[in-house]
């Protein structure tokens, strides 16, 4: 933050605003209050306006849970800043907070000294209890203690601003509680209203009164913070100054991301894509955002189940589409079997897998990193497969592709790992130059002479990908044991063994197509951080503050989690500790320890929330003195 | 089939008389069924009619699960994937999304397809893929070597029922009526002609063609299908459905179904078993199926069984309806990626 | 309901007055539906018919699988498995099969019962388990935000078919008789009285009692009952079925159905209702499940949807002739475990 | 062998003889040639004698494959021992082999001068031709070399012996020649035709002409053996003079000792046993066992699927029945969903996963042990679960009793790991005193006072096991996260972590309850061998044989997987090098690297076959030279 506020008692914890170049703010609220788009547009307006952002919303399980509960508050965090950010931040400096759940909720997050504003006709009687207050928090000076409050009756104030449109019903005037929120906040943090109007004209073209409805609620809110003096001052975050690389931008959050790399991927390979899925949170998304991509040849089929999402896959690769399906835990679970049959006949496909707090139904709507050893090993029998996992929402798009990319160069199936986390938050994007993305090659053999279904390429040892429908190629595939080359069904113990030890090669060789690995400070050091999925921001955010209190401190993320990229080994040699953070209880560590002459020391959490940038840099420094 | 009642002939598709013969479809795999398994039967007339028909050999597909009769494919020279138990529609829904101009078959046993697959079959017929399932109804595990199935009679004492099975079985002409198919018929392996008209009818139509076998296990079940195989009582347990006929059947047509109500009753019919007042007239393309599920409810001993098509009705396929639901957004609106990607609040930085 | 068609009242079983109030049955959770759910009210008027039924709630069971409704056995102060998408029908049948004289209930919805559950609920039917399955059918997947669900109508728009749903959808009470049902019922959520009385049965039938409610879907769906809840039209498109008495709909009384070969038909009766030649006259424990079935494909806007219950046969049930098969063996011999181990060829060293 | 045979030609590998004590016959025929049946007569008959036994049948995957061909062998393979024996031998040394087919698929695995006897009947053109023989081998001098071989018509001279038999057709007087061969065999062994005789009264009582034939074709070959002069020598394997336990003992197969386990563990806990379970090879007789034993209170359900027997399980355990479920490969695969729910429900069940040749449906009928991983990990989020394998047939016995106890012990799904190998091959088993078994002690809490769902137990953090219908104990649970004691839904981070930490803690403290491991040779030294189960016999065998040599070598045979013993640590710590032998790509190496200081040496094979003595040796040779 530019400018600290004057007085002590707002005293934003400025030490952290500083070292983040950042605010944090958080709304929260019932589901039905429109926390989400609240917070969407204030992200947008952000970041249209030039600050790095990251956000991360947080809904409950239930579609509705009663108003008022702590079971049904859904919240929306974001990070603006003025250079590059990596996390939408660990506290927030400011909460919005819609009722007595929020504030219950919400106000132990908080940096000390942060500002709150509450709906003060929030706290009823009825809502207090719902948040399981004796009495009202307002009114308890110990409670709020520390921080700068502002008691707000938004219901009220925006009720009066619409009073004479009189063909709202007042039900429908409150809903518009949110938007005079909203307007308060840019003012507070001196945003322009533009693109929040203009998005109220497009999303209710049909419907005008509620247009202006929003619109005066908006500005009655932008008005409110000019007004009233209960502001001690305004916050400015500076648009970025940083070394932002030049190019057009978008918001984007990790599952649009992946629908997008899809789509660009099918596109690049000049092929059909076939989506066959189950919905499931948090991966419905990518099924929803392609059901609406049909222009494109995509081709969604929402299956019965995930058994069939997996086999409707195999079938459309057989028939030569790209072909895609994604899923959740225990939908994963579901298709293990399928993903056999696909790794022992050899055919391009990629899995999503969406994680979500587990195990079991688990925590349906929050984060984890808990299923890589299940993709890995959850499988019967020896069954090697390709994992690959997106470190940033953005990184989904690339990942995406790579995933693609893989399947079909290898002809086998892979797993892409995603998160709860990257699937819903979102971060800028620099729109890509399509024509620098490279093409991908497909060959579909059409040759008869000498053809056979297992026969392999030298150098990745696929086997040929040949479409139903070409005369000549006729053959037949499946799940038992066989002989390579012919592919015909054989119990003999040799050919047995050599198909196992085959396959597990042809995916070994997909390391000798990785890029080397980036370490992200010094070459040789005290302590190595290694990484891998959705904790990349927080990773990065925690190595940079280290470093730049004087730490011998590196970090490396890893993209490719099997095959282990081959420069692994010498690097992890090369650091006197290494430190593996996890969403899990150290599933990544347990491979490297298994495979590399090295102990790691894990930081393990399984909350259904991502890190804090703050609990890696104090077990850093834990490790490090 | 000389002495007894001849099976209707079913008028093949017309079309030009094809290249192909049934060698064509024999691929270099050796067979490897038990001897006198009734899946060799099946095996000879599928190529056989194939042939026929003439559809390409590239242009073809069998899919099966797990089960004696799912190592079908294996022999048909065709393209061809043995896949996972109970599974196989679920592929072939996939193939065929991806390219409708296949023509799909789905191998199933009644264990493949009513025990573990049972809900992909259902699904499959209500969304009308376009696949020709062919279930080979033998009333017992195969390959697992002799437990009851899905179809397996009450009381039927097998490995994993020694005092008797207390699993009331499913129809499967039944289970595909409740579940919308929009073509049910019924035949048996050895019933040559009968059976070779059958999958023709099946390969003519667009959409889920749900074909129940009565197959012989020699081995596990060998006399599961007696009533309808031996000579001296079949034709009084088979009434063979022709369009627009009366059900009449017996060595000597000279018995009948009737419908009372909703209940079918056996009524003896006239000697030249012509135009016997209140006689049903079969009628296999009503839009309402309740006929349909009529006369899969009558079952031996009461009744005889029905043989042919019970139901064949047009309705569009989920598979055709996809690529034209895709046709459609391809051809009014603009496919352009870029846009894509820009779909949304920008900004730049220069 | 006051100026429209009373629902039949059926009579609940014979039994002393039950000392349980609603309360009894109410748990400590707090319940987290959306404002206005349909769910609310079966889950009152479940807790409100068990207390006058009377079955003590520890000799209770409710399981479900996953979805909105699936979140019912938290709110029932009985015992309660809240387990996994579908399968909650095998998960009864284990816990019948270990103990027959717990009452079991099944909740479902059309996602978890007929998308990845369509295979157990088949199979649990036909092996008439004593279970009592409800399934709220809202014709939407809820607890996913939205995604069209098997019982969808074509067309539907929704978050996977923005270009409307090309999927036929199933009938859940024709696949119920389809896959054998002893006992098939529907009503709907705030058909409280009828509701009521169609929970009363379900909870007297000895076997696999299924029960289709109708049910809202506030945020997703709805619209989708309207022409069932709407007092202006919903006497037009229900007809309340009772044992013996002819099929008679309309705000008036003044329709029935007929039925015609096998093909139902809406015919105007006689103001009084009573007498008319030809209706057909209800009869629910019909050995042949033909009648129920035909009722089954009535549906709108054709026909006045069939409330109440459809088919209800006895059948022994699975799970009570599991445990009749393991206590008639426990009875004619003698369960020696030594000698079980010695069953064998045996040699001594000494 | 005691007495080898005096002529050279024959001479029977008398080093490897006297080393194993024992002889090794291989019965080969076609799948209706009776040889499952043939070789259990023999193998009866010399348990019953007095010598150690160990049986390995190997079927082919189709039910009748064509006769004649290499597709439809089915082999039985026996090894006669006057001592204690592990392995039904690394090669035969007498092979019978009762057509082409059998000759050629089984000549190249018989010890060098072994001894051979065909049925020279069955070399007809079409046999030869359907073996791929061009022409008869048996006029091939080069082929038979160094092999004592006896054609023997084995076809007509059983016809003739029936000759008057008129009620019988040819065909059943053909399938009587597998009686004349164990005749001839009987004869060979010098043992007693007794058993078997009594074996065909008893299963032929209803059709006494089937008796007579068999009874007569066996009396046949063993005076063809004593008539005519083609035997250079008789053989005999003396009974055994080691140090055998006292009591009576049977023969038992893997499957049928889980069976009986499952039963004894349901009588010792006082409980109804539940079996909820799908075919699959070579699981399956596991099914058919348990419903043939009603009487028992054994409630057997052959579910629609895997799906449906895993939840069946759960409702029976929730229920309060001792529940099991068996499968293998693709069918635990469809399991894992279930199996969470039943991790997050805290609920005892047993799941047995009889592993099979894979991946995908691999090799159904052959043996393989490459589900550990899989079973260790193949579910999603954080699920771990105890894991026990048992290391010999007869052991699947204790093994099935122990995956009870520790599963109703510590209120939790359970694996116990039994193999294709272990489930059919069969050894002798001294039967136990019943008695001495101590029961499994199950608490079913009535006490409504103070009752929680999650209370857990101090020593064990088991929760309490209650059972529907008991009054004022009411409670509901499911798959979603949770709190801890109440049990009520909470996605509140610090339960989630809590509840996964205390599931994790209750796994590890099965561990607590384990037996200090056995080493079986020097306390330290050069060498330890890690094994686990089925591989048991071959790695002892080995062992004892490097120790014959003088090496310093040492094994150590795991049965609980997961949790690891406690002591393994120090163990394997005391050892200079560490070899690990699996039938698989090296799972448990990869586990033991991971979790300990130490490096590992993996002997693996994945051919669907089990370990030969010798592949073990000569792995030890090559390690310690
Ligand atoms: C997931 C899974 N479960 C079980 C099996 C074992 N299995 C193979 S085929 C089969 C049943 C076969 O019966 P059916 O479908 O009637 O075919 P049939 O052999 O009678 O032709 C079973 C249970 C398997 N292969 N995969
Ligand atoms: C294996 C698995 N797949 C998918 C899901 C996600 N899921 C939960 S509920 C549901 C559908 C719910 O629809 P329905 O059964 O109609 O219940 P409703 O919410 O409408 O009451 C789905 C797809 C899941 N929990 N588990
Ligand atoms: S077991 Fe039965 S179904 Fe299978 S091949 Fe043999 S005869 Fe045919
Ligand atoms: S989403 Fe629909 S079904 Fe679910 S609780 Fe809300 S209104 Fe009910
Ligand atoms: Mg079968
Ligand atoms: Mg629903």
């Amino acid at each position: 933050m530019a400018e600290p506020p004057a007085s002590d008692s707002s005293a934003i914890n400025t030490e952290m605003a500083r070292l983040m170049d950042s605010v944090v703010v958080r709304f929260s609220g019932d589901s039905g209050d429109g926390m989400q788009l609240t917070g969407d547009q204030f992200t947008n307006t952000s970041a249209v306006l030039g600050n790095d952002i990251s956000t991360f919303p947080d809904f409950p399980a239930e579609i509705r849970a009663p108003a008022g509960t702590l079971a049904g508050l859904s919240g929306f965090q974001v990070n603006l800043a003025a250079s590059d950010i990596y996390t939408a931040g660990d506290a927030p400096q400011v909460l919005v907070a819609m009722n007595p759940a929020a504030l219950a909720a919400n106000l132990s997050d908080l940096e000390p000294g942060g500002v709150v504003i509450v709906n003060e006709d929030a706290f009823t009687r009825n809502n207090l209890r719902k948040a399981g207050f004796e009495s009202s928090p307002l009114d308890d000076e110990s409670y709020l203690q520390g921080y700068e409050v502002h008691r707000v009756p938004l219901t009220s104030m925006t009720r009066a601003a619409l009073d004479d449109l009189d063909e709202l019903s007042n039900q429908q005037k409150d809903l518009c509680k949110n938007a005079f929120a909203l307007g308060l906040a840019f003012w507070l943090f001196d945003r322009p209203m533009e693109t929040t109007l203009a998005f109220y004209q497009e999303k209710f073209a049909k419907r005008p009164q509620v247009v202006k409805a929003n619109t005066r609620a908006l500005k009655a809110g932008y008005a409110y913070g000019e007004t009233t003096e209960a502001f001690q001052s305004r916050m400015s975050v500076p648009t970025r100054t940083d070394d932002v690389p030049p190019g057009t931008y978008r918001r984007i959050t990790g599952n649009e991301a992946v629908v997008l790399g899809l789509v660009t991927a099918a596109q690049k390979a000049n092929k059909t894509l076939f989506y066959g899925s189950y919905p499931i949170t948090p991966a419905s998304p990518i099924l929803e955002g392609l059901a609406a991509l049909k222009r494109f040849d995509v081709r969604t089929f929402q299956a019965e189940d995930e058994i069939a999402a997996i086999g409707s896959v195999i079938g459309a690769s057989f028939a030569g589409a790209l072909s895609v399906t994604a899923s959740s835990g225990p939908g994963v679970s579901l298709k293990s079997e399928g993903i056999n049959l696909a790794i022992v006949m050899e055919l391009p496909l990629v899995v999503v897998d969406v994680q979500r707090g587990g195990p079991s139904t688990g925590l349906p709507t929050k984060t984890e990193q808990a299923d890589l050893l299940s993709v890995l090993y959850g499988r019967n029998g020896e069954s090697p497969i390709p994992v690959i996992a997106a470190a940033t929402a953005a990184e989904c798009f690339d990942m995406a592709i790579e995933a693609c990319r893989i399947a079909i160069r290898h002809m086998t199936p892979i797993f892409l790992l995603t998160d709860g986390y990257l699937a819903n938050s979102s971060e800028p994007w620099l729109l890509p130059d399509l024509e620098l993305i490279e093409p991908i090659e497909v060959e579909h053999r059409t040759d008869p002479n000498g053809y056979q279904p297992y026969l392999r390429d030298e150098a990745t040892l696929a086997r040929p990908w040949v479409l139903p429908g070409t005369p000549g190629l006729e053959h037949r595939v499946g799940g038992l044991g066989k002989q390579d080359v012919t592919g015909n069904v054989s119990y003999d113990p040799q050919d047995n063994e050599h198909m196992i030890k085959t396959r597990a090669e042809k995916v070994a060789r997909v390391a000798d197509y990785l890029p080397p690995l980036e370490v992200n400070g010094p070459d040789q050091g005290d302590l190595l951080i290694i990484g891998w999925g959705g904790t990349y921001g927080a990773i990065r955010a925690a190595v940079e503050h280290s470093q730049s209190e004087g730490r011998s401190v590196a970090s490396c993320h890893l993209r490719h989690l099997n095959p282990l990229p081959k420069d692994l080994g010498k690097i992890l040699s090369r650091y006197r500790q290494v430190l593996v953070p996890e969403l899990n209880m150290g599933q990544l560590s347990m491979l490297l320890q298994a495979r590399y002459p090295v102990r790691v020391v894990g930081l393990n959490k399984v909350q259904g929330q991502p890190f804090r940038i703050r609990e890696i840099v104090s077990k850093i420094n834990d490790i490090l003195t | 089939m000389t002495d007894t009642v001849e099976p209707p002939v079913i008028k093949p598709p017309a079309g030009e008389p094809s290249p192909l013969t049934r060698k064509d479809f024999v691929s270099d795999q050796e067979v490897r069924w038990c001897p006198g398994c009734g899946d060799y039967a099946i095996l000879a007339q599928m190529q056989k009619i194939l042939a026929e028909i003439g559809v390409p050999r590239e242009q073809t597909v069998f899919v099966s699960g797990i089960g004696c009769s799912s190592r079908f494919p294996y022999y048909m020279d065709t393209y061809g994937i043995h896949s996972i138990h109970g599974r196989a529609p679920t592929l072939a829904t996939g193939i065929k999304a991806v390219n409708p101009d296949l023509t799909v078959w789905v191998i199933t046993g009644d264990g493949d397809g009513l025990s573990i697959g049972g809900n992909h079959l259902l699904h499959c017929m209500r969304r009308n893929v376009d696949v020709k399932v062919i279930l080979f109804n033998n009333r017992v595990y195969g390959l697992t070597k002799g437990q009851y199935s899905p179809t397996s009679l009450p009381g039927h004492r097998t490995k994993s029922t020694p005092m008797g099975s207390i699993d009331y079985p499913l129809n499967p002409i039944s289970v595909a009526i409740g579940a919308e198919a929009t073509f049910v018929a019924r035949t048996q392996d050895t019933n040559t002609k009968h059976l070779q008209e059958t999958l023709r009818r099946a390969a003519a139509h667009r959409g889920t063609a749900f074909v129940e076998i009565f197959q012989n296990c020699v081995v596990y079940n060998p006399t599961a299908w007696d009533h309808t195989t031996d000579s001296s009582v079949r034709d009084d347990n088979i009434v063979y459905l022709e369009e627009g006929k009366p059900l009449v059947f017996g060595r000597d047509s000279d018995k009948g179904i009737r419908v009372n109500g909703m209940i079918p009753e056996v009524i003896d019919v006239d000697s030249n078993g012509a135009a016997n007042e209140g006689l049903a007239v079969h009628q296999e393309s009503l839009d309402n199926s309740s006929y349909a599920y009529m006369l899969s409810r009558m079952q031996h001993p009461e009744f005889p069984l029905p043989f042919g098509v019970l139901r064949c009705v047009d309705r569009p396929a989920y598979t055709d309806m996809l690529v034209d639901q895709v046709q459609q957004s391809i051809d009014s609106s603009d496919a352009d990626l870029n846009a894509l990607l820009h779909s949304s609040d920008t900004w730049v930085v220069e």
